[in-house]
Order: C-alpha cells, then structure tokens, then sequence
C-alpha cells in the first residue's frame, strides 16, 4: 500500500473537524454538544501532532495546551450545564433562548 | 526502530477515530456518545503514538479519557436525561447545518490537496525514547508564560465551576 | 534618651486607658478599672518625670532649648521649617502676600514651662486617680467616670506637649469635652446637666476667640508653632503696641478667659461644682483651669509685643480676683466657696502675668494646683462623711471626727492664706511684690485690690473651717451617726498633697529671705528674652521675673511681706471672731452689718440673671426676648411666615404647572416622538431580526458559512 | 523461523524493543496466566487470611485446606446463570466489565519483572500505567450507570469522585520519584519503568530511602493513595456492602462479576508493582551495599529455592497434622503431592542456570506479595471511612503533603 504521508493525518483530522462541526450545528443535547467540541479539539490536536513531525515539537506542546483548554473548557461547559438544568429542567440546547428578544 | 505494519495500523485506528466520531452524534443516549467517544480518544492516541508523539498520547490518555471523560459521565449522571432522549435529537435547521459542515470539510481536503506540495517531504525523525525530554524542555523553556498562563486558566476554570455549579456558594 | 524622645508616649498612655473603658468597660470588673486607669496616669507620672530628668541633662549647656520631636504632618505641607509654596499641601498667603505652607504637624516640644506643667498634672492627676478609686467605689457608672478621667488627661497632656498653637487647640477642644461630659456626669440630675452645658457653651465663646487669634497669628507670622513664633517676635522686627499682635493677643486672652473663667466668662465655674468632687479638684481646681495661664505664658513673646493687652491681662486679673472673693464671702457651699476662691486665684496668676511676672504667675499656678487639689478633696472627704451634704450651716465640729482630714485642710487652708513658710505665701507674696514694682500709677491699685483680695481670701477660707470643723455639731442625728474617716485610698492622697502644699513654695524661696530661687531660675531662659526686648524699649520696670531678683532687696519687699502676712492673720481673726462658736441659726457678720450688701453678695451680683435677660433670654425684658432665645423666636417667626409661605407658593406653582406638563408629555412626547419612533423602528428592523435569532446554534451555523466563503475565497482567488 | 525465534535470546533487551513477535506473544501468555493464578491464589490467600484474623478456619472442604477453593469458584461462576435486568442499557451493562478487565491487564505491558523481563519497555511508561489504570474508572462508573438502579448509581458516582480524587495526590507522589531518577550526571530523568529501578541501582539507593523521610512520604501517600485507587478497604466505599448492598456491581451475576472480581485483584497487583518499581527497587535484591560480595550474592540467589522448599515443608507438616481417616486420605494424599511439587521446584530453583535468570522476578513478586498481605492486613483491620472524610483526607491532607514532598524533593535535588 502507499506509504502514508502528513496528508494522510490531515485529511483524517479534516473528517474529524467536520463530524464535531455537524455535532456542535445539529444536536439538541448541550452534552453532545460539548462532546462535539471535543470532537473539534481532538481533531486540532491531530493537525498538531501531524504538523509537528515535520517542523519539530512546537506541535507537541500546542497539543498539550490545547488539552489544557479542553479541561477547563469541559469544567466550565459542565457547570453551566448543572446551573442550567437546576433552572429549567432540560438540557436542550434550542430551549436557551432567553436573549430572544 | 520502524513500528511494524504502518499502514494496517493507521488505516485501522484511523478508521476508529471516525466510526466513533459518528456514533458520537449520532447516538441518543449521552453516555454511548461518551463511550463513542472514549474510543476515539483512545485510538486517537494510538495515532499519537504513530507519530512519535508518546508523551502527548499519555497526556491524551490520563487527561482526556482518565479526567474530562468521567467528569462528561459524572455529570451526565447528575443530571436526569429521561425526557431529553424522548424527545427529538436534531434541531430544526440540522440539514443546513450537515451541508454547510460538509462543505467545509471538503473545502479543507481540496485546499490540503491542493497545497500538499507546501508540505516538506523529508520528515523528521525525533529520536522516540527522549521525546518527552525535549517537550519538557520546550514547555518550561520557550513556553514558560504560556504554561503559566495555561494553569492560570484552569484555576479560573475550576473557580468558575465551582461557583456555577454550588447550589449556595 | 528615650523617654525624653518618646514623650508623644505620654499622652496615649492616658489614651490607651480611655479607649480600653470605652470599648470593653461595661464588661471589665472594678478592680480591672481601676486598675488600668490607675496604673496608665501612673505610669505616664513616671515616664514624664524621667522625661523632665532627661531634658536637664539635654538643655545642661544652653538652658531653656526647648526639646522639639515632630512625628508627621498632621495636616498642611509636610515640610519642616520656612515653607515655600512650592512645598505639597494646604499653603496661604501671609498678611505682606508671602505664600506660607500651612503645617499643622503632630509635634511636641518640652521646655521648662511645659515641663512644670507636666510634672504637676501628672502628678496631681495620679493622686486624684488614686483618690477615686475610693471616693466613686460606690457611684454607678464607675468605668465611664474613670474613662473620662483618662480622656481629660490624655487631652491635657495634648495641650501641654503640643508643639504649636493647633495641637494646643484640640487639646484646649478635648479638655473642654471632658469637663462637659464629666460635669454632666450625674446627668439624670437636671442641674448637673444644665451646669455642663452652661459650662460647655461658655467655653465655646473663650474658644472662638482662641480660634480668631490662632488664625490672626498665623496670618501675620506664617507659621503656628511657637518656636517660629518665638524667634519671629524676639527678632525685633515687631514694634512695641503693634497692632496686629495686640488684636491676636487680645483674641487669645478671649480664649483664656472661657477657659480660666475670668470675667466675665467666669460664670460657668461655680455651677461645674455639680460634678462628683475629684473632677472639680481635677479639672475646676487644679489643671484644666489654668490652661489660659499656660497659653498666655507660652505666647509671652507675643503680650511682651502688646502693652495694652498686657494692661487688659492685668485688670481682668485682678477685677476677678477681687469680684469673686468677694462673693466667696458669704457662700454657704462648701464646694461653691472652693470654686469662688479658685476663681479669684486665677485672676491673682492673670495680674501676675499681666504685669509681666510670668515666673511669678507660673509659681502661683503651680503652688495652687497642690493646696487647691488638696482643698477640694478634703471638702469631698467631708462630703464623704457627711453622706452627701454640702451646705456649711449643717456642718460643724468635725474636727475630731475625720482628724486627718482637717489637719489637711488646715494646712492647705493656711497655704492659701499666705501663712509663711506655706506654699501659698511665697508665690502670692512674690505676685504682690511684683505688682507694687511694676511701673507706678494705675497699678498701685492693682495692687491694693491684689492686698485686699488676699485678706478676703484669709477670711472666707477660715470661714470654712471654722463652720465646717469647729463650732457646734448642727447636722441631724442620722447624719451624724454616720460620719466616719475616709479609706485609705483617699486619705493617703490628701496627705501626699498636704506635704507637697508645705513644700512647694521652697523652691521658690526668694532670694530677699536669702533663698535662690530655683523656680524661676528654671523658668528664667524662657522669659528673659522678653525682658531683654523690654528693656531696650526703655520699660524696665515691666521686666519679667526671672531677670530681675538681684538687684530688688529693698526694705519695701519685707515691709510687704509683714503686710501680707498681716493681712492673713487679721482674716484669721476675724473668722475666728465671727464663727468659733457658730451654732444653729449662728448670724453672718456682714449680713448684720449691711444685709443689702450681703444680698447683692450672696446672689452674686446677680450676674447670672442679668445673663439671661441679655445673652440667654430665659427672661424677658419687659415682654421681648433678647439674646438666643431671643433669636429663637424671631426666626421661628421668619420661618413659619416667610419661609413657609414661600415654600407654598412654590408648590402650588409647580402643580400648575405639572399639570400642563403632564398633557404635553403624555401626548406629545411619549404618543408622537417615543411610541413612533419605536413603532417605526420595529417596523424597519422585522427583516434584520430574521438573522439575530437568539439560539446559539444558528449563530454558529452563520459563522460556519462565513468560514466557507472565507476559506474558499482564499483557495481560489 | 526457529532462528528468528532464536534470534532473540541473543540480544539483552526486552521482546518489545526487540520487536520479536514471538516473545511477545509468549511473554503475555506467561504474564497473563501467572496473573491469572496469582490472582486465584489471592483469593484463597484472603479468606484464609481473614479467616485467621477473625479466629475462624476459613475454607477447609474442597481440597486440604481449602486449596483448591478457588478452581470451585471458579467453575462454579462460569457455569452460573448470567442475568442482565431489563432496564438496564445492554450494551453498556455488557461492556463494561470488559474495560475494568482491559484497563488493569493492559498495565502489564509495562510491567519490569527484571531487566529484560517485561513485555516492552515504554519510554512513558510509568505514565502509560497511571492513565491505563485510571481507565477502570471508566467500567465502574459505566455498570453503575447502566444497571439503572439505585445502589449502583451512587456506588460508581462515590467512585468516580473518589478515584478522581486520589489520582491528584497519585501522581504528585510519582512526579516526586520520578524527579528523583533525574539527579544523575547528566542530569535527565526517565519515565521508562525499567529506566526508574536502573536508576535506583545506578545511585545505590531505593528511592524509599532517599532524601529521607521525603522518599517515604511520597511513599506513604502512594501507599494510601493506591489503596482508595482500587476501592479496597477502608476506602471501599463504591462497593460498601454494609450501605449500598454491593455498590457498583450490585446487578452482577456469574460470569461478569467474576471479571470484576478479577479485574479488582489484578488492579492491586498492578498498583502494588508500580510501588515496587518506583520506591522499592523493582527487582533489586535487598541489602546490595551492606550485604555485598560474592558470597552474599551467592546466598541471596539460593533465596528462591528455600523459599519454595520451606513452603514444600509446612505443606508437609500439613500432611503429617492431617486426621489419619479414611475419609481424608484422597486429602493427604493430594497435600503431600502438592507437598512434592512445591519441593521439586524448590530443587530445580537451585541449579545455577534457572536460579540466575529467575532471582530478579523472584524479588520481584515478594516484594509485590507483602502489599497483597497488606491489602488482607488492612481489610481486616480498619473500619470504613465516611465519604466526607474520604474526600476531605483526598484533598486536605494527602494533596498537600505531597505537593510539599515534592517541592522539597526538587529543593534538595537541587542542593545535594
């Protein structure tokens, strides 16, 4: 079979970034949601990783911080999440829309 | 030292990768998602592991599947999802969602197709068994404010949960 | 040299014990009061003592260098010395235009004078402590008494130490509340709550005219501490009589007088006889009273410079020595005739100072302090025994019952006679002998109301004895049965200050009976100076005590001395004469010999009331109100016609014209320009709105496509 | 292929560095299975043990004293009925036994039995184990979940709190070892499992002793924090029996519970070894300063053999304590061939070719079975904590310590 080059990776991490797109655009449930944005910062993490074969560790590190920012952006996400249900008993995300006017 | 059958593994967990990034949308209850997920996550790290990024898969497999995924089921738990998975799963506008992300992520291909010849074609080949010198190295050298900074954040983050979270502070 | 850097510690020991009985008093026992305020005077005696002690050896080889230490800028520029505009803060102009910082630092200075003041309020202040600890064991109240006993102190001691004239007056403003508040003490007692604010009304006046001079002062010298001052007025570039500084002076002297109760703000003294007797010991007898002395004292320099302020000092002295003697006459409270006497003696010190024996003035007060002290806690020692009566005609033949007690007023009662070799003697003597040299003229008088003065003060000081220790026993049989000596606690201190009432005067031994008079050699660097200008100016006559006891021995002085010793004995006589065998219903000698005279006396020249009908205005003159009261009226009339009628109009105005307003508003403003333009706006916006959605999901979408074009545009352009 | 599977034996390193698939394979089979058995004999081992603690005899039917108890267990769970309830999700109800299973075996890839012994040798491995083994998390949190009842939801929310929470304090006590393997010349440290006891051999010291008490410390906490990591008394409180009637595993039955079972027991060994490996010395023999030499060498190589024989000797005593009745003698009779075997072993462990290659996994595997006994020990011993001062021990008290062992651990790194 060909060898497989970065481009490989990189398509890989394209399809990946378009589920969690299609996750975070069409799923009513906030939990998803967030899952999907993991999706989307997973894929990231891929492009980094494939990049940084080529141009050195740079890549490796900026994965890392991006891991980073995916905790806290789950804790925040989840605590919000909490508060939110505590208020209105759903976690439909196309139920938040207090600031339609 | 060449891992063995490169291209079986990376079509495999690829392939993976991809399956449970579908069953996690698709799924209706959260936690198949979560275990969807967990799967991707993992195989992801195996892809890490392919490209000779050992540190960044342990820090994948301890952090995102040992950490943020038990805190996605903790939460999930907490919070009762018996009626939200009776009822429908997608949003009215979930077609021009699907073609607008579709279109997106071909014209991601098309421009990594097109500008593949951007791309070196010599790789280097970071020696594997000091891998995670060299990040060391790299993180509290040339990214030491940018690490502070990281950590700041997640003091902000754990802050902010908590205060959100708390019924009464 | 640490106590003598550390005096600013002074004044918060005292501080320290007040703010304890104010925060946590109510739940401290008694025993813990008395401690901690006890032992905080104590500790400040001790630590002003040692002070004094430090400052000889400081001001050994130039005598008199005052000790200056400045802890910060209280308010003003921060810097120290001639100030320059430039300097950050508060800054003014001076009367010739000169731009002058306004420092008003926290600082404080030690000189002789101060220190003498020091010691004794210190001192005195400890035995009277000590005193109250008895004598209020069973008074209500008891933290709240020694809480503002520790506050007076602190504020004293403030008054004292200051460097400049605005520390003295929140001093002068902190002793003034602590006598109201310690005058007021039984304040469910109407008339020791009328008393205090008499008290503290009076006092305002005295301070206003303290504040007008201290302005006046800093306007015309740029600077308000003394030793600026000082340097500024002894630099000679002020004439004699200059008018600017008579006016400040003059204004000062005002202060003195609401403080030092000399005519005619005296009125306020007597009636502060309503608080417990330590603090008329304290604060009406022996400390707070003499602060106009200190403060005409430390601006010697400046009355030097203002002959006819130095002329009004000397009157006013001594007209109120004289008037209030007088009165004291025939007094039958025991604590009023204290209070009169107290009065009359702080006009001998303004006549002493008035005639520029400052040393001499300075004596008296220091001399006063300890047989005045000692004076009023013997009558409160009586009063003890005589559970609670005051009035001397129910007294009587006390004098083996409550023995230390009357030798201690017997001997303090002779130092104020002026009995040799008491106290009393050498200071009033060396203010009389004063007086008769100063320039002659108008103050030969002055010095015979001075003689006449002290043989009053002969007669009604025996008086008391005699009708309170001797003569027939005329209190009723319960009252009688009670009597009994004083604790311990209250007699040691009178004791103590029985001795110091012999002693005092020694140090002042004049060098006519072949003494030195250490006194005011002591006292002599602060005041010579003074004499040096005066005597350039040709006056010398008028030259301060300290520089001028060599060359004075002349027989005159001792022919004075016998004078007024006479003067003493016959008082003594007389008294011995009219009240030895004084029984019930006994006659008083003046009031048989001329009853109107003895009327007029006895109601106090009716100055009170004269008070009310012009100041007060509790009485009308025939059907108006003059004075506050007075003023209250009219502008209550003013308001309630003018103001109000006013006020009314206006409303009524504004009613018309809210209601027309109103039409306008609601059909106008709101139906035409609000309601359309909203309504107008909400029409135009229908389509924008179609894009703001509100679900966050749609936005993202949005951006999404924003990014495929983006992208897009990018790849193929 | 003989020589490709030859070909290994030459060079000294572990099957996968060497890539040799072969050996590998073997390797695992080996490890497995002797888990496996390890993990048999454990459980005997515990009931006897607690048995002994509480003044009873614990299992003495099947086999002499119980000994082969276990094979009945085991036949009799895998032939047991295997209930799934109805409202419980399948899928997850049926997978998550199996991640329990994976996490704790798959941490035995990393394992150093010896220097060459281990599967392969991971350059991040010490961190491979930690995540691998707080994957279990995930099963238990998964079958509370999806039993869909209520014990076990609150035993796998108790769990997932109580894991999360220890893993803190975990691993700052093995940063703390680790920043220890990094105060050599050159001045790098290794996350390799292998690389850590090379260390500790390189600077002639376990790593429990250096520093000391700071290597205890750290030590100390890993101890207790490994205990809570695998739900054992006294931090059991997921699957408290006395509260929530199983917890996690309440709607267990059969087949599954037996993988809990064994997932459970196979997570102590593996947290045991991990401690070994990075306090202790791995498969270092004890006393290599002190007690050095050849003959010392020579005594401490002989270990193994009378280990065995001594076993072989009380199985004997057994044989010969045992109620001469017809009834018991099948009994004896196995005993005493146990007895032989044990000896036989004991003897081939003596000659000089097995007993070389053998020694390192021999300390090895002691050192791992005091922490079993101290597993029983503790079981037997302590009463359960509260879940308020299980979290408030997790957090208020082991966290803090090891954030200060570790500090001070780098401060004096950097000054000795």
């Amino acid at each position: 079979m060909a060898p497989i080059t970065t481009l490989h990776y990189l398509v890989v991490a394209a399809a990946l970034f378009v589920l969690g797109v299609i996750g975070v655009l069409t799923r009513r449930n906030v939990v998803i949601v967030l899952m999907s944005i993991e999706l989307i910062l997973n894929a990231v993490n891929l492009n980094l990783v494939a990049f940084s074969r080529l141009w050195g560790l740079h890549g490796q590190v900026f994965a890392i911080f991006v891991i980073t920012d995916a905790a806290a952006e789950a804790a925040v996400g989840l605590g919000i999440l909490i508060a939110f249900f505590r208020n209105k008993e759903t976690v439909n995300v196309d139920e938040v829309d207090l600031m339609k006017w | 030292m060449e891992p063995v059958a490169t291209t079986f593994f990376f079509y495999f967990l690829s392939g993976l990768t991809l399956i449970s990034g579908i069953l996690v949308i698709t799924r209706k209850s959260p936690v198949h998602s979560a275990l969807a997920l967990i799967f991707g996550l993992l195989s992801q790290a195996g892809l890490y592991l392919m490209l000779y990024a050992p540190f960044v898969a342990g820090v994948q497999i301890i952090l995102y599947a040992g950490g943020i995924m038990v805190l996605f089921l903790f939460v999930i738990m907490l919070v009762n999802l018996e009626r939200s998975q009776k009822e429908e799963q997608f949003n009215q506008q979930w077609l021009v969602g699907v073609l607008a992300a579709c279109a997106l992520g071909g014209l991601f291909v098309a421009v990594y197709v097109k500008g593949s010849g951007l791309l070196p074609e010599h790789i280097v080949q970071p020696v594997e068994n000091s891998n995670t010198q060299q990040v060391g190295v790299l993180l509290y050298g040339q990214y030491m404010f940018a690490f502070e900074i990281a950590s700041l954040l997640l003091l902000v983050a754990i802050i902010g949960a908590v205060v959100m979270a708390k019924k009464r502070i | 040299m640490f106590f003598l850097s550390h005096i600013w510690l002074i004044p918060l020991l005292p501080a320290f014990g007040a703010s304890m009985m104010f925060f946590f008093g109510r739940k401290l026992q008694k025993s813990v009061v008395s401690a901690v305020c006890v032992g905080t005077v104590v500790v400040a005696f001790l630590f002003s003592c040692f002070a004094v002690w430090q400052y000889r050896d400081y001001a050994h080889d130039s005598p008199g260098k005052p000790y200056q230490t400045i802890l910060y800028t209280w308010l003003g520029a921060d810097d120290v010395g001639a100030g320059v505009s430039a300097q950050p803060g508060l800054s003014y102009l001076t009367h010739d235009g000169t731009p002058a910082p306004f420092h008003a630092d926290a600082g404080f200075l030690l000189d002789p004078l101060s220190s003498i003041w020091l010691l004794f309020v210190t001192g005195v202040g400890m035995l009277i402590h000590i005193y109250s600890v008895g004598y209020m064991a069973h008074e209500g109240g008891y933290y709240r008494f020694f809480g503002y006993l520790n506050l007076f102190m602190f504020s004293m001691l403030t008054l004292i130490l200051g460097n400049n004239y605005a520390v003295m007056f929140v001093g002068w403003e902190g002793v003034g509340l602590c006598s109201y508040l310690l005058i007021g003490f039984y304040f469910h007692r109407k008339s020791a709550s009328d008393a205090a604010n008499k008290a503290f009304i009076v006092n305002r006046i005295g301070d206003a005219g303290f504040l007008l001079g201290m302005f006046t002062i800093a306007w015309y010298f740029g600077s308000l501490r003394y030793t600026d001052i000082n340097q500024l007025a002894r630099s000679g570039h002020f004439s004699i009589g200059d008018p600017i500084i008579t006016a400040a002076t003059l204004l000062l002297f005002v202060g003195a007088c609401g403080k030092s109760a000399q005519l005619p703000l005296y009125v306020w003294l007597p009636d502060a006889m309503e608080g417990p007797t330590p603090v008329s010991a304290l604060i009406h007898a022996a400390t707070m009273v003499t602060a106009g002395v200190y403060m005409v004292a430390r601006s010697n320099a400046l009355f030097v410079l203002a002959p006819a302020s130095m002329k009004t000092v000397a009157i006013v002295g001594a007209l109120t020595a004289i008037f209030a003697a007088s009165i004291g006459l025939v007094q039958n409270d025991i604590k009023r005739v204290l209070a009169y006497s107290t009065v009359s003696q702080l006009g001998y010190m303004f006549l002493a100072l008035g005639v520029g024996a400052f040393a001499a003035g300075v004596f008296h007060v220091f001399t006063h302090a300890f047989f005045k002290a000692l004076l009023f806690l013997g009558s409160g020692s009586v009063i003890h025994a005589m559970s609670g009566e005051q009035d001397m005609r129910n007294m009587g033949d006390l004098h083996k019952r409550i023995p230390i007690t009357h030798w201690t007023m017997f001997i303090a009662t002779l130092a104020i006679a002026g009995i040799p070799p008491f106290a009393g003697f050498f200071s009033k003597d060396e203010i009389l002998w004063q007086t008769w040299s100063s320039e002659r003229g108008a103050y030969i008088w002055l010095w015979v109301i001075g003689y006449v003065t002290a043989l009053m003060t002969a007669f009604y000081m025996f008086r008391l004895m005699f009708l309170t220790f001797h003569g027939k026993a005329r209190m009723s049989h319960d009252v009688e049965h009670h009597i009994h000596e004083s604790p311990k606690s209250m007699t040691v201190p009178l004791v103590i200050l029985a001795a110091c009432a012999v002693c005092a005067g020694w140090l002042g031994w004049p060098h006519s009976l072949g003494g030195s008079d250490h006194f005011a050699k002591f006292l002599e660097p602060v005041f010579t100076q003074e004499a040096m200008v005066l005597q350039e100016e040709g006056k010398a006559a008028q030259l301060a005590a300290g520089a001028k006891e060599e060359e004075h021995t002349s027989p005159i002085e001792y022919a004075l001395m016998l004078l007024s010793v006479g003067a003493a004995v016959v008082g003594w006589g007389m008294a011995w004469r009219a009240y030895r065998e004084a029984d019930k219903g006994y006659v008083e000698p003046i009031a048989a010999g001329a009853p109107s005279v003895y009327g007029v006396l006895l109601n106090k020249y009716y100055v009170d009331e004269g008070y009310d009908y012009a100041f007060t205005g509790r009485r009308k003159v025939g059907d108006v109100r003059l004075g506050a009261m007075g003023l209250g009226d009219a502008s209550s009339w003013f308001d309630a016609r003018v103001i109000d009628g006013t006020v009314n109009g206006a409303g009524w105005m504004t009613r018309a014209f809210a209601t027309l307003s109103t039409w306008w508003d609601k059909w106008i403003i709101d139906g035409l320009f609000v309601n359309g333009s909203a309504n107008f706006a909400r029409v135009m916006s229908y389509p924008v709105k179609l894009l703001q959605w509100g679900l966050v999901q749609w936005y993202a979408l949005v951006m999404v496509v924003g990014l495929v074009g983006f992208v897009a545009y990018f790849a193929w352009r | 292929m003989l020589d490709y599977i030859t070909s290994y034996l030459g060079m000294n390193t572990t099957p996968g560095q060497a890539g040799n698939i072969f050996w590998v394979l073997v390797y695992i089979l080996v490890v497995f299975g002797g888990v496996s058995v390890a993990v048999m004999s454990m459980n005997w081992l515990e009931r006897k043990a607690l048995a002994h603690f509480q003044i009873r005899l614990g299992p003495m039917r099947v086999g002499p004293h119980g000994l082969l108890q276990p094979i009945a267990d085991a036949v009799k769970l895998l032939t047991k009925e295997d209930i799934i309830p109805a409202e419980a999700d399948k899928f997850v109800f049926w997978i998550a036994p199996l991640i329990i299973l994976c996490a704790s075996f798959t941490v035995y890839i990393v394992i150093p039995f010896g220097p060459t012994h281990a599967i392969t040798d991971l350059n991040i491995g010490i961190l491979f184990m930690l995540g691998v083994s707080s994957l279990s998390v995930l099963g238990v949190v998964m079958a509370g979940w999806a039993s869909n009842s209520h014990y076990p939801l609150i035993g796998s929310l108790r769990s997932s709190a109580q894991m999360i929470s220890y893993e803190v304090a975990m691993g700052m006590a093995v940063v703390s070892a680790i920043l220890m393997t990094s105060l050599n010349k050159e001045g790098t440290g290794t996350l390799s499992m292998i690389g850590i006891v090379q260390a500790q051999q390189q600077q002639q010291i376990w790593f429990l002793f250096k520093f000391f008490p700071l290597g205890f410390i750290a030590f100390a906490i890993f101890a207790i924090a490994m205990v809570a990591e695998t739900n054992r008394a006294p931090f059991d409180l997921p699957e408290a029996e006395s509260e929530l009637t199983a917890g996690f595993h309440t709607e267990y039955s059969g087949l599954r519970w037996s993988l809990f079972m064994l997932g459970e027991y196979a997570a102590m060994i593996a947290v045991s070894s991990i401690a070994v490996t990075l306090w202790l010395g791995g498969w270092l023999r004890p006393f290599p300063n002190t007690l050095n030499g050849d003959t010392w060498d020579l005594v401490f190589s002989l270990m193994p053999g009378f280990t065995f024989l001594g076993l072989a000797l009380i199985a004997f005593v057994g044989v010969i304590r045992m109620p001469k009745h017809p009834y018991f003698r099948i009994q004896t009779i196995g005993l005493a061939g146990f007895a032989a075997v044990l000896g036989l072993i004991g003897l081939v462990l003596f000659a000089p070719p097995v007993r070389d290659r053998i020694q390192d996994i021999f300390w090895f595997t002691a050192k791992v079975a005091v922490f079993m006994y101290l597993y029983i020990w503790y079981r037997a011993t302590f009463p359960r904590y509260r879940f308020d001062q299980l979290m408030k021990v997790g957090w208020k008290v082991l966290l803090p310590i090891a954030i200060g062992a570790l500090i001070l651990t780098a401060i004096a790194g950097v000054l000795f």
